[in-house]
């Protein structure tokens, strides 16, 4: 029913849902406890495999949240490049839900159109950083890999064929589209109150009129590239899929302008040691939502805690409140409007 | 006519049609792989899914749904031998009818969820045609002067002229029976959508052939009674050129829009349909056409 | 829903966008791709620096046997082995690792 | 280093205060759970509206036969995590607004006490 291993056990009166109680745990991996066991620098590798596509987003969270426990300085142009990076997979991950968005509804060909797109993004990935989802780019004290000058220029040229096929072939269709607004407008309805409350992060609560987002906080390099939260006000399954659409754009903007903006010099800088003794919070934006990293340092090469809170796990209280009363027809919608990834999830 | 030919006709009939039914779905796949930008499976794919199906062990969830397979199978084949033989319009759809409850019944005599709401919702979906196919016969009657399908061929002239909006009823009836959107919903093209695959789910192997089977023959013979509306004349050529062209806009209609419900679809499907042949049957009588 | 149809009918009448990946047309990778890995065994003097830094230990070296043990399967292509290696023995090329059958390990030997 | 505005409460006090944090429209973000040792901690992650920045952490130590009354009652987004703490720890959670009854991750054969920690000597690097 869905391209993701969650069981909703759904109550039916004919096909309205009356009841809905979420199953999950078939994929659970442990990978917090694999996490204190590791030694911290290869924690960045394995963080990455806890989402096949908000991965990149993790790495720069768990390396910012260790930099930050440290005390590290990260070189400027490190943190402009995970910028453009963690947009990068922003920009895919959204083509992707937007994809399995419009097959959930059966319109294939959009969801092709949107998976076209896609490639285009996840070639300037496999020519940047060497691998297209799972870069292993980042790693504690900076990056790997440099973009250079001509490197960014063929960026900036690809990114520029990204947006005039989208601007040709999905936007029109999403913003447009009658068939698509009966299925989404009012489906799914979420009340800012209601989305505060349920704790929703990403494009759902923005998508529900609030103005929040964790790259305000100004991690990375958002600070000096200026940032603006995209808003929609209506709450509902087109309201959040209008948020998508706007935020592809606006990370292309932001790939740009982090490109433009870059200073010269070193992309990463030696750390010696291990974390000390100590706890950390660290918050970053993922395609889905904010992720949070707590860990806890003690002194040795292994970590004490290390814990995750993905934003699927924080969205799924409000799509128990967003599923009773709608159609069965609209579930598979709903369900999917919250981008759920319950490998994330689970961990 | 003689024996022999009508014998002749019946065969060509019973062997032609899945032929050009699975051609045609072949080529449905070829023609939305390349709207869609793919490359697409080979144009006789449908023939090698149908044999490797053919070959698999056969498994059924419980009897009744290997009788209601054969079922369907054998009451489409007899409406298109009917419709071969030039019988009554009328029992060929009934047959028709007849056939699209053993699919129903078929899907309801398992407990799976998704099988029983493709079931349902296949009720459904008879609902929201069967009145405008039946209907449409009323038009065709009226003008030819009786329900059996030699008297369109001895009409004398095209009959599309006259009865265009029943035309395009049937046009609505033969997208919401072939499955496509915004009609899909009793059993969506892919397995990971809503219900799976609705009144498909619980079938496997050469059961699941024999409905694939019984669709080729359904789709082509819908697309022949769409057919009659030009058969007799010098633009006969017409009755064959017009289906395909009918069927190929309904490829690019499944590709330009999203699934709706089936409530959209039953009030759809007989508020446009059914005023479309009403106000065809009136302006016939009145004689302005 | 008219909104898609230029692009079916543009679709329609291009040539297809996607490749038949592992017989015909396949793009070439990009110049940094990390891809399948290369042990210099010449330049190899089993000092194990790879073995150790191994995020998923996919590379063991056996210092009496004189034998360096990789495990593709195990591998993330991570390229940490690679910036390790202090005498520049182990290399990547831009290619796939080829899919198999077999979970097979490499062994090389100096 | 620990974390910035941190408020370290009773067992007792933990429902009030979030009871107050509820008045003042706070967000809530995460719970985290530690093994202290002889001890869990456990802190409830809260946002206060209209900022980005995390204002609110609230600990709780209960020591490991003690029971900790659920704040899911009050924030049900709390639920999951509590949930999950209660798989992975084995504490002992009161008023649950879904309880899954140490099944939310681990299937029938899975082993117990995932995260607890076994008390030996930790490997020096």
């Amino acid at each position: 029913m869905l391209p993701e291993p969650i069981h909703l056990k759904l109550e039916l009166e004919d096909e309205t849902v009356v009841g809905v109680t979420p199953i999950i745990g078939y994929i659970y991996r442990g990978i917090e406890k694999a996490g204190e066991l590791n030694p911290f620098r290869n924690n960045v590798f394995l963080v990455e495999r806890i989402c096949g596509i908000c991965s990149f987003t993790h790495a720069l969270c768990y390396c910012e949240a260790v930099e930050k426990l440290m005390q590290v300085e990260v070189p400027p142009r490190a943190r402009f490049i995970r910028l453009c990076w963690s947009e990068l997979s922003r920009i895919h991950s959204h083509l992707l839900w937007l994809g399995l968005f419009a097959d959930a509804m059966g319109f294939e060909s959009l969801f092709m159109q949107c998976w076209r797109a896609r490639e285009i993004i996840l070639d300037i990935s496999e020519m940047t950083a060497g691998h297209r989802i799972i870069q292993s780019t980042s790693i504690i004290g900076g990056i790997r890999r440099d973009i250079d000058k001509e490197m960014a220029k063929e960026v900036e040229h690809k990114l520029s064929d990204f947006k005039e096929l989208m601007d040709n072939t999905v936007s029109p269709t999403v913003y447009n589209d009658p068939t698509i607004k009966r299925r989404t407008v009012g489906k799914g309805m979420l009340s800012k109150e209601q989305a505060n409350l349920l704790g929703a992060v990403g494009p759902i609560l923005r998508g529900s009129g609030v103005p929040l987002d964790i790259r305000q906080t100004g991690y990375a390099a958002y600070k000096e590239t200026g940032f603006e939260p995209i808003v929609e006000s209506d709450g509902d399954c087109y309201a959040r899929t209008i948020v998508r659409l706007r935020e592809i754009y606006q990370s292309r903007e932001l790939i740009l302008k982090a490109l433009s903006l870059m200073p010269e010099g070193d992309i990463s800088v030696t750390v010696r040691g291990n974390p000390p003794e100590g706890e950390m919070i660290h918050r970053a934006e993922q395609p889905r939502g904010e992720v949070v990293y707590y860990i806890k340092g003690n002194g040795t090469r292994n970590l004490d805690r290390l814990r995750v809170r993905t934003p699927t796990f924080a969205n799924i209280p409000p799509l128990l409140t967003m599923l009773p009363g709608c159609e069965l027809a609209d579930v598979p919608v709903i369900t999917l409007s919250i981008d759920p990834c319950i490998a994330c999830t689970e961990r | 006519m003689s024996t022999g030919w009508l014998v002749g006709s019946v065969v060509i009939a019973v062997i032609v049609a899945p032929l050009i039914g699975g051609l045609l779905r072949g080529i449905d796949r070829k023609l939305t792989a390349h709207m869609q930008g793919r490359i697409g499976p080979p144009i006789i794919q449908n023939f090698y899914d149908l044999i490797k199906l053919f070959g698999k062990k056969p498994m059924v969830a419980g009897k009744p749904q290997l009788v209601f397979a054969w079922g369907y199978l054998f009451l489409i084949i007899t409406a298109v031998v009917f419709f071969a033989l030039r019988q009554d319009l009328l029992v060929v759809l009934f047959i028709l009818g007849f056939a699209g409850v053993c699919l129903v019944l078929g899907a309801l005599s398992v407990k799976s969820p998704y099988s029983q709401l493709g079931g349902h919702r296949e009720l459904l979906q008879m609902l929201a045609y069967e009145p405008i196919l039946l209907l449409a016969v009323i038009p065709i009657a009226l003008k030819t002067g009786g329900f059996p399908i030699t008297n369109i061929f001895e009409y004398g002239q095209p009959l599309l002229p006259n009865l265009w909006l029943t035309f395009i009823a049937l046009v609505i009836v033969l997208d919401i029976v072939m499955k496509k959107s915004p009609f899909d919903i009793s059993s969506s093209e892919h397995a990971h959508q809503e219900i799976v695959r609705g009144v498909l789910t619980e079938y496997s192997g050469p059961y699941l052939a024999i409905i694939e089977l019984a669709h080729w023959y359904e789709l082509v013979l819908l697309l022949a009674i769409l057919g009659l509306f030009w058969i007799v004349g010098s633009l006969w050529w017409l009755s064959i050129l017009t289906p395909l062209a009918i069927w190929f806009i309904l490829l690019i209609t499944d590709n330009i829009c999203t699934r709706l419900t089936w409530s959209w679809m039953v009030k759809f499907a007989w508020g446009v349909g059914i005023s479309l042949i009403a106000l065809n049957i009136l302006v016939v009588n009145l004689g302005w056409m | 829903m008219p909104w898609m149809l230029p692009t079916i009918w543009k679709n329609l009448f291009s040539r297809p966008v996607t490749r038949r990946y592992p017989f015909k047309d396949i793009r070439e990778p990009f110049s940094g791709y990390r891809g399948k890995l290369h042990f210099d065994m010449e330049k190899c003097n089993l000092c194990s620096a790879c073995a150790q830094l191994c995020p998923s230990n996919a590379i063991v070296v056996d210092k009496e046997a004189k034998t360096l043990k990789y495990n593709p399967f195990a591998c993330i292509y991570c390229a940490t082995c690679v910036e390790a290696c202090p005498r520049k023995a182990i290399t990547m090329d831009t290619h796939y690792s080829p899919p198999a059958t077999v979970k097979s390990e490499e062994t090389c030997r100096p | 280093m620990s974390l910035e505005k941190e408020v370290v409460v009773d067992k007792a006090e933990l429902i009030p205060e979030v009871q107050n944090l509820l008045a003042q429209k706070a967000r809530y973000c995460s719970s985290t759970c530690l093994d202290l040792g002889d001890k869990f901690e456990i802190i409830h992650h809260f946002q206060l509206e209209d900022s980005v920045d995390f204002t609110k952490h609230i600990k709780v130590r209960i020591n490991k036969e003690d029971t900790l009354p659920s704040i899911s009652n009050i924030y049900l987004a709390a639920t999951l995590c509590e949930n999950e703490m209660q798989d992975h720890f084995d504490i002992k959670i009161i008023g649950l607004a879904i309880d899954f009854k140490k099944r939310f991750l681990r299937a029938k054969e899975s082993p117990e006490f995932m995260l607890t920690k076994e008390k030996k000597e930790e490997v020096s690097p």
